[in-house]
């Protein structure tokens, strides 16, 4: 799923800070190859901060993009001192950005497929960008979004989602909002629904969330014989660009390899961080 | 007329003295979307074993204070597959190849050594005595004059091409171990690998590295890197690639005044990915400033207050 | 009911386990406008020589990424005039006095040492035979084993005060020093001191400090320390005071888990006066979200993932 | 001249950031025992960055206090990262503090004594505070302050001094101001017209700026046969409040030593910085 095309290291404008939900910003930067080039799933590598430290650069989805104005959004929890000090950048200030990088989701050719997206907590970021991208291709009315978190208040992109015209579903931990319990429950009944409803057409899964998710949802996939289901995995990242060595998932050799049965650690940076499950080792 | 960049590392002449550090700039392909590698004076690439590697579980980095720590254990996919895969790439640019060479015997060593020598584009051999995140071999050969006698000795009889020995600051004595490389017939040094150290998350309690341990690279380390040049410069006749922390020029210069012919760039990569010809450049409007005609001339001369 | 925080390093009882790094934070006085000086586990002092030593010409710092150089080269008055000017000031806290001792010979430390023995309102000496910034003696005994065993059994006979040993980091097996120290009879080791580095200003050509090369402290050199107290806590059995690096409670709580029984806080002192005191505090916090009640459990506690 | 005075460490809102010549910076924070406490000569002690690069405070001389609204500014040259990144503070942003340090000017008892007053470059910034301690103590008319600079431009606090009521005389190195020459040479001559004019009044002179211009006042002022000449050091700080030892400079060891033609390295941020010049060994 790599796409070979143009990356760039960039100083970019910061023409918006938002806070969208508590701890929660959206910052939208200049960069018209970063917004013209970037996929869904894709993220850029951000340099928080003009000192050594914090030294490394910051991983974040491409949350948006808007080819014309030259612009994209970032979607981010402000965690710790890089996304504090991200969210602390005033409007006008430029901050050095690398991307875009990684591979995406692929959507797919079947115009009759049937989209399920599922975002917990900030993978609501790349959602929102893939749930645009396949509405434009394929059409919204095959798109279903399932967006979880632990309260009300956390569940991010409803109203965009609800903008896209897709179908929302949501789940939080606490019951505040929507379904009561984790986003993949929702998930396996989701699925279960779709199958009925649309016994004809298959069913593509895409996934953002906390590693704990990512592993149930592609639990339900395999349980449910779901044949495409894609997975954007987080690693903590030193270079972002595929030359440390340090991102890395146990992933299968593949099918064309002499050992199929053996695997090997993929960089999630650039082989990743999207992933057709099948490929990944749980541990 | 114009200003002279050019440096000589054994028989490896580089169009400016700044090469790659090992493991921070795989094997050059990635970093081609980034920067012209025509525009760098040589490639180290990641370091290669005589079987393909696994390497370390994850985590296998960590962030520190103007550092990180990285426990890769030298993933790779060892020297046949890089030979084959990798090399091709390479040949494409005017910019000599420096191979990392990483092995848990002697034997292997000089293995790995021989089949990059009979390989077509390979300048020279990085022999990497010093990687602190591999159980066997390779750092406990690097820590004592022995160890790194019989591996230089080894690998000098295998090859022909340049061979230059990078040294493990992780010693009492780094001017020991660079006198033992030279009187085993090193043709030049590299200097410094990584050094050991380790973090821990106090919330969970836990290692932050799955290896427990790693080696410290960046910012951080410059201060011990630039001393142990200076160091080893004043001992031994042979050229030395500096390294430790250099991310701009001005980092470089200061590598150079202390006695390094050429330098590499490792962990900078990480924060600038056209770090490598940024500090070529960088180099280059100093010495402008500077009026410097030759960068030679800025190697060793530093002076005391 | 309430929360222990208290540890011995050898006799010497500590009301927490924060004491401050020898040379930086004076002998006390300098800090108790800032801090009240019963609040920090122990006071180690300043180095102090037989003789005054009037230290080495300036610059005698630099900072570097996350970190600083120093070459102070132990300017102090003298034992005599320690005991007789700073000692009285300090006596009036209940508070625990470390006096890190240096020396050119080993007669030299044994006669310092003595010398304390006798002073009322001393509990311990910390042997600094890891100095890096005096050419004689000093750092010369702490890197070798027969260095170390030699000060360390000179001054054991000298006094019967509680004698830590502060171990340097410019060593290629630091378990080794430990082990030496704790043969020849310390009650207790100390460590890291810093590492030797220096800083070249390329603009003027000429290295940073006076001294050429200064120790090397802060948080760039935190993951160097974590790691030689982790080894070190592996290998011997004595108490183990850990610094390098450290400016928070959480800082100090990665020591604890890595195996030392107390911290020290160096370099954080100069970021924030009132460090030493911020760290206990800041520990007592971490222990009481953690529903830890005994610092000693912390001790040497941490998991592998 | 050490006070014994309350030192506090601090987060200090700024309440005015002001450009007051090119590269030249005004400060102002709100500080209470600080703007109360202080004594011109002093310095503060700024951390210019809530990480660890940079990683020491930089010192600052006290430019100007004012008790009543609790406050005191900061003025300073904007040459590397630390006042940089001072500089870039927005007005509302809180900076740890730690002083007042050091010693300071002694201004005498002597109702008649004559006041020279000598500042080059950002050596304006204590002494303009000292100005205005002496008008208020010994009054207006026995002070003479000697600005100088490399130019015009640069020439820093003219219009506070006039404000002060002070006898004002400029030194330009490029002669676009004032006097063409060092400040020093405005001071020879000064000195001999101050002692024609009042042969009767002690001269006092106090200095703040770069080292070899204090070395040059501390010249003229023994060729002079000045008694009392105070002079502002600079030197690297690592602590700054004495315990580090780093900040060095020669000093005699004092007439009261049993060996008096024996030196020291006295600690510029305690014993200083303002010295007496006869304390002083150049070297
Ligand atoms: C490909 C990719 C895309 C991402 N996209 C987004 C996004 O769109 N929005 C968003 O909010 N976040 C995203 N993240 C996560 C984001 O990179 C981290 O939250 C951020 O780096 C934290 O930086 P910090 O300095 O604030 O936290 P730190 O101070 O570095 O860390 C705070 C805590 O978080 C942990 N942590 C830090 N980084 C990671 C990581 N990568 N994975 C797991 N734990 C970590 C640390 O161990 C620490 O406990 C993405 C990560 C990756 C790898
Ligand atoms: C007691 C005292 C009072 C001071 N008062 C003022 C003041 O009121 N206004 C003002 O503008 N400055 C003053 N200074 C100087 C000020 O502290 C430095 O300009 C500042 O620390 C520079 O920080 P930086 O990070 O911008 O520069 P850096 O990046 O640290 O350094 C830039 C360059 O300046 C040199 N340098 C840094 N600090 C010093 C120093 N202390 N002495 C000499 N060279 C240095 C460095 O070597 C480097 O070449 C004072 C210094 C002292 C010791
Ligand atoms: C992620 C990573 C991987 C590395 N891998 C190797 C390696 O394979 N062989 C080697 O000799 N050095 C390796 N090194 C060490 C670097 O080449 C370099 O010596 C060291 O990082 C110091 O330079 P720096 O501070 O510029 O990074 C690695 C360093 C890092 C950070
Ligand atoms: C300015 C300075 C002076 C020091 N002087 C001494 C000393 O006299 N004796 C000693 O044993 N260690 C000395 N040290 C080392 C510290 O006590 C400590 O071991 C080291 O700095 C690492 O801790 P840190 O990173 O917290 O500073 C000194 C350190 C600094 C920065
Ligand atoms: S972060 Fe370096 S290889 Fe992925
Ligand atoms: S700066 Fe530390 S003693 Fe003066």
């Amino acid at each position: 799923m790599r796409d070979e095309i143009s990356r760039v290291v960039a100083d970019c404008e910061i023409i918006e800070q938002v806070e969208v939900a508590p701890h929660v910003f959206r910052s939208v930067l200049v960069e018209p190859t970063i917004a013209r080039t970037s996929k869904p799933g894709q993220f850029v590598n951000v340099r928080v901060c003009e000192c050594y430290d914090p030294l490394l650069r910051r991983p974040f989805s491409v949350h948006a993009v808007d080819p014309e104005k030259g612009t994209f959004s970032l979607l981010y929890d402000v965690i710790g001192r890089g996304t504090k000090l991200l969210m602390e950048m005033h409007v006008g200030e430029k901050v050095s950005v690398v991307g875009p990088l990684g591979s995406s989701f692929d959507v797919g050719e079947d115009p009759s497929a049937r989209h399920i997206l599922v975002a917990g907590g900030c993978g609501a970021a790349p959602i929102h960008f893939l749930s645009d991208w396949i509405c434009k291709k394929h059409g919204c009315d095959k798109v279903t979004v399932l967006v979880g978190a632990k309260t009300g208040t956390a569940l991010l992109c409803q109203a965009e989602f609800v903008a896209h015209g897709v179908e929302v579903k949501l789940a939080t931990e606490d019951g505040s909002f929507g379904f009561k319990g984790f986003v993949t429950e929702l998930l396996a009944s989701h699925i279960e629904e779709s199958k009925v409803k649309n016994p004809d057409s298959a069913i593509r899964i895409y996934a953002c969330g906390p590693m704990p998710m990512m592993r149930e949802v592609a639990r339900v996939c395999g349980e449910q014989g779901i044949k495409s289901c894609q997975l954007s995995l987080e690693r903590t990242m030193a270079c972002g660009i595929g030359v440390c060595m340090g991102c890395v998932t146990k992933a299968q050799d593949g099918c064309c390899s002499h050992h199929p049965d053996e695997w090997h650690y993929s960089r999630v940076c650039t082989d990743g961080p999207v992933y057709d499950a099948k490929e990944l080792i749980w541990e | 007329m114009g200003m002279n960049l050019s440096v000589e590392i054994g028989k490896i002449r580089m169009k400016n003295p700044v090469t790659t550090g090992s493991g921070t700039f795989g094997s050059g392909q990635e970093l081609s979307d980034f920067v012209d590698l025509n525009m760098v004076g040589a490639i180290t690439v990641k370091g290669v074993s005589l079987e393909p590697w696994k390497g370390n579980p994850y985590p296998r980095t960590v962030e520190t204070p103007a550092g990180m720590l990285n426990a890769i254990g030298l993933q790779n996919d060892g020297v046949d597959n890089f030979i084959s895969q990798k090399l091709p790439f390479l040949r494409q640019f005017d910019t000599p190849v420096i191979v990392n060479v990483v092995g848990q015997s002697v034997e292997e060593y000089a293995e790995v050594a021989r089949r990059l020598d009979k390989a077509e584009g390979v300048s020279g051999i990085e022999l990497n005595v010093s990687c602190p995140n591999v159980k066997q071999g390779c750092m406990v050969f690097g820590t004592s004059v022995e160890g790194i006698t019989e591996v230089v000795q080894a690998v000098r009889q295998a090859t022909s091409l340049t061979l230059i020995t990078k040294l493990s600051p992780n010693v009492t004595d780094i001017t020991a171990m660079a006198r033992a490389a030279v009187d085993a017939g090193t043709d030049a040094l590299s200097l410094i690998n990584t050094l050991l150290g380790t973090a821990i998350d106090p919330w969970t309690q836990t290692f932050r590295l799955a290896n427990i341990t790693g080696g410290l690279s960046g910012p951080a380390i410059k201060p011990v890197a630039l001393r142990m040049v200076w160091q080893v410069a004043q001992a031994v006749d042979v050229p030395i690639i500096g390294m430790g922390g250099i991310v701009t020029g001005t980092d470089a210069v200061e590598f150079l005044l202390a006695g390094a012919d050429a330098v590499a760039v490792g962990t900078g990569t990480f924060i600038n990915p056209k770090a490598a010809v940024d500090v070529a450049e960088g180099i280059a409007s100093y010495m402008e400033k500077m009026k410097i005609d030759d960068v030679r001339e800025l190697v060793g001369s530093v002076k005391t207050l």
